[in-house]
């Protein structure tokens, strides 16, 4: 009878069929609960690892909430100053042309301060993956406006919602990098759900076979949440994302070469 | 035999860099200084040696560049004049931070602001007691020549890497834009990336190997106790370095009886007040810091004794100066004379302010 | 010996690259030299000027206001630089475009009319190197086979079929200053 | 029908409560405990344990990727 | 009477400028100092007196939206913390050279790089010696309560204006985050447009009028010999400062036998220090700088003559003792304390070290 | 007879149809012979002058070979930083919402180093208006490459020409800004003939009769020449414009709400 | 008189707004103030406390490292600060999640079970109330009229409906440590 | 056909012999000077001053804003 099988039986006779990668570290992670972060960084190292290529990658951090990203992902990290990951990438690659090397970055250290960085090395079609997760606000600084903050979206600098009169509105750098000659794969994904993860997770192995291939920039946007910043619980903030990020950053591939 | 040359001041830096095997330069143009990218661009180091040289969307791209690639263990270098070097202050504070090997060269103009694009030395503060934020130093090297502009290159390199610490290199528009006889180092070879791998296993990031921990470059401990445990080893580093890496050049000091100290192109405009003054019969001596940081207090503590006063003379309204009181401690009269703004002092009034303020008064 | 000339004119005249042969002559000789341009935002139109120094000695000063020779190739120049020429030094200018000639008695000036010959030659490349000769006729610092040798390292090998033309060009400039020699005992 | 059975580990210490996976867990299987672990999380445990098809739905949405997943397929499917 | 409230000291600056009749604050958020910008988007100043508040896409369009306002003549004001005021370099040197009032708060973390967020003192030397390239200076005035953090904005925008000069206010984490005590000042009206027109008409831009030449804002002369006549104007003005504008506290220094030098939050911890010193018989003063450029190097040089020893005491490895020694002379001993990297020393320790390096010495 | 009406006759007799602006000073523009950047100045003067607005209007200059451009404006300038100009200029329109505010910035200040400030006061939607001279060059500097240099374009620093490959390619803003709906003018046009001249004028009046009605930003690129770092005669350098600039960079309205 | 608490716990707990209203209860008192919290990067789960001084004298240090009382609300604040507690001091806990309780015998603890009682109370914001009630019934530093004074100033005026709610818990911690206080009268 | 005349004032000091002028005067009035002003430039003049229409081309055109042009309409025009 099936319900005599327990747990410990499917353990032994059955297949492990998901853990933890080896490519994270066993440090607890410092987000919040909840949040998109995590899985991010998990969909990613799991490509590293199924790759093989833990030893010839070398990633850079932002300052965000995943500054300390290098407690996390168990590869050679350098942690880059505010905004400007994309100019320590291409100072990596270009020494280092045969490595792969990505930057993951948050909206207000990838849109707001690195502007110039991320446009440029994209321009100049550097043959780095960015990620991009756009949580729609400054997450490890408690909550300021990003410049992808939705219109009337609250935050502790738009304590009345974002007025695109004062503030305009929020820029979707996405399909900016697009329009750049030196992008290869631009796409906008989620983690929200299994079917997200997995989607955003081909999204990631696809940039890092194009890395491989020389084919120039991947940039991965991933909208994601932020319960802290946000105010709401995991559960609600990803109902939220969905009813109020996502019209505004559609999902799927913007450009495909 | 080393190759004989006559070039200017920024091309010699840019010709000794491609033969010390420096393997990355990034860059952003800026007058006095923007021959430098334009040399290596025209020499085409990648195909001579492999050498990147990459023009940056600005100086703080270019900085960052140059974090990235020191973090990997590569020599790697960046030049600039006053204002870029500004804008690296916080980058500049990074990797002092995290400990990277990096050359950045300054070739000063005339400041505050945008100046003027002539020469002078008034980021002496800027680059001794760090223009950016937090307890830091870097090892500044001030080359007073076109031949030391090659030459501190390599010597630039192995400090840095000795220490792992960025090192300035502080010259000026007229030493950069001025052409003088060069020897030219050997061609070296640059390091594989084996070699490499190898030889900064310990904290270089070129990829995890199966044998060892992952390497981290960063400048970040959210604990302060962390924070202060790594600053105190930073000082730790910076006292060695005091101790064992103070340069200086001694010019006609042994019967001196006025002290000028000058660094760069004043000290080239003192030695001729050296002579000049020596004609009217006034015993002049020079001493020549060439590692601006650490500063050669000891010397001049010691020439303190020996003097009956001394003239820090500057392309500025007085910076060095303040090194200079501080070294001396009171024992003699200390005084600056300096022009600023782009303008360059003669000797003739060099030696003039030094009969003024220290023999007439 | 030391040495200290100053070379100015309009940026488009070759001031730059006589000032660069003449040091290269001079290291050819084993001379100590310096070359320290103006330099400045690149607008046209505006002067351009150089200060060589060779010397026996290890040179100190590279940016000095006192010269030996001044060899002055338009009127702004020679605004600036006629009182900057020690007392016995030389003033070498072209008078093309010079509306003020110099009036110091206290140095030895020669005009060169090297534009006017260079037109003669058929090619105004030859101008500054015609200055050039002038000039080393009347201080010999460094001799014809090193100056030679100093045009070679400073032209690229492409231009090296020039260098004939060059070198008439400087003995052009010789003889010129030698007639004047010949035919005034003092300079005006 | 032969089902595919499936169980899951949470890492009680690590779980920080956040209900992801409760809700991504088509057969409902996932609850939170009333009790908090060390860090004051309730943290996640199967309720109906014998509901877990070993989808992995729960693992792919865990920020924090403390739960593991073994399946074991009925005999029939396994041969097949 | 002057309203009482229970405030950050980050949201008394923010209070403090709304009702000195600030004009704008532009700004990018930084910990420990974003509730300045927090504070002031809750009060909507642009309804209660206008004021323009304004959060940019970084601390470089932040510092340079303020050149623009300021140029106009305007209140205008910013704040950041170590890192982001290291960006600010190049821009304040700007500022400094077109001679533009403003205000610009540093709530110092401890540094270098990324460091930690906690509370610093380590920007000293970048706030005083000028991090920026040239010849500048900038006005300093470190707060060392919440009351003075609300005080000391007013004082700025005063003597910003008068010299037209950038005022910094040297805070740090601890000041910015605490709670304290304020009275806050009554509510001034902003100036009307016409007021400035009148007021700065001789520079300010906002409009060429028929009856004067076009105004200009620039830091920059192509011609040296203009750029040193600049900088010489700039050099009197400094002097000028240095004269009238030092501000000191003397605390229990009429019987000191050993004196503390100590600024903002370290001088704080000084205060505590002295009591317990003098509960064990220590006579200890305590000179705390309030302007720390200009430094009060005259009344230290003074108590130099009187006490045996002086103690810097600073949240860094050591930065303003140098401006103590320059001021001492080598009259009596010198030391320095500090914890650093995010680190506040306790009054025990500091005591201790008193005790160590000056006594038992 | 028609022939013998001399020059002094239709100055007395007949109409001034052309005279500098008195918006311009009579100081010498220090830009070289036939440098489009005089001719873009004289037109933005004229519009203030036409438009009646000298008293309240205020410029802010670049760095770059227009630094000096306060020389030769009669109008109240503030001097930016490198790349700095539309922040300098949003901190001025925000205190003086009710005057004229224009940037006036060479393509290596406004597409290279100042590309965050650029793209975010035009994603503000500053009611400014922003001038952008693209010569494909850095004039001041000596001709280095720009963002904006063409494939293969030799520069002092690509001297065997722009390597698309290592530099990526030419970087279009006035695309990129137009996507941005903070901007509600964007138009590329040239000052080389008279016809190009006058359509570049009346672009100019358009953005400023927008500022007056707080449309939001306009942006107005002008493909110019640089005689001197292109190493050519101004005949010349036209020419080369018109046959490698424009195809690249189409004149024309891009956005005109 | 001076007094130094700190108060330690979760971020959740309302750790800061304790303190602001013991530090508001103060100023009502005219007493000297400072409150200093701890900071960081906005990542929950971290522990939050704060550092409130009251004082009849100008406060110097408003860091220290010694209090007169702590106030402890998670496992991780009693590992960090009871050992900073001066001898003679008070350490007032409340044992949710508490799975080492204190040790010291040189301090008066006070376990008060706040969680517990604010659940029977039927709302968990009245915990740090109670918590605060508690900590004036051992230490009378401030009273209720100022607090009460105190609770007003920082509470936003369209919560002060929950005033009344507020004042009850209050006193419920004042009985709980007077029991406290009535059955042992030595503490453990 | 009574023709528009016009005529061209070149501020010859000012003038930097760019040759833009040359190239845009419908007409071919205008040439550059053989002999240099002060600052060493061919200087732009009317070489055909009879076929120059007022057009103002030429000083649309100059960079260095040194061309005045007035123009005279045939009478017939002007009264119209
Ligand atoms: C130069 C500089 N400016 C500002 C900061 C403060 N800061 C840290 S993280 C951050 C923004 C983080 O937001 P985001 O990039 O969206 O990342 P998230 O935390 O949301 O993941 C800021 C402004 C800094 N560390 N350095
Ligand atoms: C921070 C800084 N970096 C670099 C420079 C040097 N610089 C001056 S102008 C300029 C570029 C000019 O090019 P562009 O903006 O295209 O203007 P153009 O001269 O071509 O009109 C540069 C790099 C500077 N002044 N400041
Ligand atoms: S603050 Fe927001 S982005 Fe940062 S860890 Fe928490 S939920 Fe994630
Ligand atoms: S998703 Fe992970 S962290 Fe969240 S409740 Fe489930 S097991 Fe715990
Ligand atoms: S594996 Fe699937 S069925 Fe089992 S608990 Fe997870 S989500 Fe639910
Ligand atoms: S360098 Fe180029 S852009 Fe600058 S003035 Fe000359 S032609 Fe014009
Ligand atoms: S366009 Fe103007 S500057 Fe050029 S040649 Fe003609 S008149 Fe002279
Ligand atoms: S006005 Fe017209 S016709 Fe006359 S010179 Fe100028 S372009 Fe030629
Ligand atoms: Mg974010
Ligand atoms: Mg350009």
């Amino acid at each position: 009878m099936e319900n005599t099988i327990t747990a410990q039986d499917i353990i032994r006779d059955g297949e492990l069929v998901f853990k933890k990668t080896a490519c994270l570290t066993d440090n607890v992670l410092s987000y919040c609960p909840g949040c998109g972060h995590g899985v991010a960084h998990r969909i990613l190292m799991e490509v590293i690892d199924e790759m093989g290529i833990q030893s010839q990658t070398i990633g850079v951090s932002p300052v965000g909430c995943s500054v300390l990203a290098y407690d996390f992902m168990n590869i050679d990290m350098q942690g880059a100053a505010h905004g400007r990951a994309p100019a320590v990438a291409t100072g990596i690659k270009r020494v280092f042309p045969n490595k792969f090397v990505f930057t993951y970055q948050g909206d207000g250290d990838l849109a707001a301060i690195g502007t110039a960085e991320t446009i440029h090395a994209c321009n100049r079609g550097e043959n780095i993956v960015i990620i991009f997760i756009n949580n729609g606000i400054y997450g490890m600084t408690g909550g300021q406006m990003a410049p992808t903050t939705l219109p009337n979206m609250k935050s502790s600098t738009t304590p009345y919602g974002r007025d695109v009169k004062m503030m305009g509105h929020p820029i979707k750098m996405t399909e900016i990098v697009a329009t750049l000659p030196g992008t290869c794969f631009v796409t906008r994904q989620a983690v929200h759900t299994p079917a997200a993860v997995n989607r955003s997770k081909k999204a990631i192995r696809k940039a890092f076979e194009n890395q491989k291939l020389n084919k120039g920039l991947s940039f991965i946007e991933i909208v994601s949440n932020c319960n802290s910043g946000w105010k709401m619980t995991p559960v609600k903030s990803n109902k939220w994302m969905e009813e109020n990020m996502f019209p505004y950053y559609p999902l799927g591939d913007i450009k495909d070469l | 035999m080393r190759e004989l040359r006559l070039m200017k001041g920024n091309e010699a830096i840019a010709e000794a860099a491609i033969r010390c095997g420096v393997d990355a330069y990034y860059g952003y143009p800026i007058t006095p200084q923007s021959e430098i990218m334009e040399y290596l661009t025209m020499e085409e180091p990648h195909k001579r040696t492999g050498m990147v040289v990459l023009q940056a969307e600005s100086e703080i791209a270019s900085i960052h560049m140059v974090y990235g690639a020191a973090g990997c263990g590569k020599m790697t270098m960046t030049s600039s004049s006053s204002p870029g070097i500004s804008l690296m202050a916080e980058a500049i504070s990074y990797m002092a931070g995290a400990e990277l090997p990096c050359l950045i060269i300054n070739v000063q103009r005339g400041g505050p602001g945008l100046g003027t694009i002539q020469p002078g030395q008034a980021d002496y503060f800027q680059a001794t007691k760090g223009g950016g934020h937090g307890d830091y130093n870097l090892i500044v090297l001030a080359p007073s020549s076109v031949q030391e502009m090659a030459d501190f290159v390599g010597l630039s390199f192995d400090l840095a890497f000795k220490y792992r610490n960025p090192v300035l290199m502080l010259s000026d528009g007229a030493i950069g834009q001025m052409m003088e006889k060069v020897y030219l180092p050997a061609q070296k070879e640059r390091l594989t990336d084996e070699e490499i791998e190898k030889r900064y296993s310990d904290w270089a990031t070129f990829g995890k190997k199966a044998n060892r921990e992952r390497n981290i470059i960063t400048s970040l401990s959210l604990e302060s106790e962390v924070q202060e445990k790594h600053n105190f080893k930073l000082q730790a580093k910076y006292a060695k370095i005091s101790q064992d890496e103070v340069r200086f050049e001694r010019i006609a000091c042994d019967d001196a009886e006025y002290l000028l100290v000058g660094y760069g192109t004043s000290a080239r405009i003192c030695q001729k007040v050296i002579q000049l003054g020596r004609e009217k019969g006034i015993k002049i001596g020079l001493l020549r810091p060439i590692t601006l940081w650490p500063f050669p207090s000891e010397e001049i503590s010691k020439l303190a004794n020996q003097v009956k006063g001394i003239l820090s003379v500057e392309m500025s309204a007085g910076q060095m100066v303040y090194d200079v009181k501080l070294a001396v401690e009171g024992k003699v009269k200390v005084m600056h004379f300096g022009r600023f703004g782009g303008m360059i002092p003669s000797p003739d009034e060099v030696l003039h302010a030094l009969e003024e303020k220290l023999i007439h008064n | 010996m030391t040495e200290e000339i100053i070379i100015a004119g309009f940026g488009g005249q070759g001031v730059l690259s006589m000032g660069k042969i003449l040091a290269y002559s001079g290291i050819m000789q084993d001379q100590e030299v310096s070359w320290m341009p103006s330099y400045g935002p690149e607008m046209r139109g505006g002067t351009a000027n150089v200060t060589v120094i060779l010397s026996s000695e290890r040179i100190s000063s590279p940016v000095i206001n006192r010269f030996d020779t001044a060899i002055i190739l338009n009127q702004q120049s020679m605004d600036k630089f006629e009182k900057m020429v020690k007392p016995g030094g030389v003033l070498l200018y072209d008078n093309n475009g010079i509306t003020h000639p110099p009036t110091r008695k206290d140095i030895n000036i020669y005009l060169v009319e090297a534009a006017k010959e260079s037109a003669l030659m058929g090619s105004t490349i030859t101008f500054n190197m015609i200055v050039l000769g002038a000039y080393l006729q009347i201080k010999p610092i460094v001799n014809m086979e090193n100056v030679i040798k100093g045009l070679k390292k400073s032209i690229p090998e492409r231009h090296h079929k020039m260098l004939p033309l060059n070198e008439q060009a400087i003995l052009r400039g010789h003889e010129i200053v030698k007639q004047i020699q010949e035919t005034k005992s003092i300079l005006v | 029908m032969a089902k595919i059975k499936g169980t899951i580990l949470v890492d009680i210490d690590k779980c920080k409560g956040c209900e992801l996976c409760v809700v991504a867990c088509p057969s409902n299987v996932i609850k939170l405990a009333s009790d908090v672990n060390g860090k004051g999380y309730h943290f996640a445990y199967m309720e109906i344990p014998d509901a877990c098809t070993g989808c992995v739905n729960c693992a792919l949405v865990c920020p924090d990727s403390v739960i593991t997943v073994h399946r074991l397929r009925p005999k029939s499917v396994q041969t097949v």
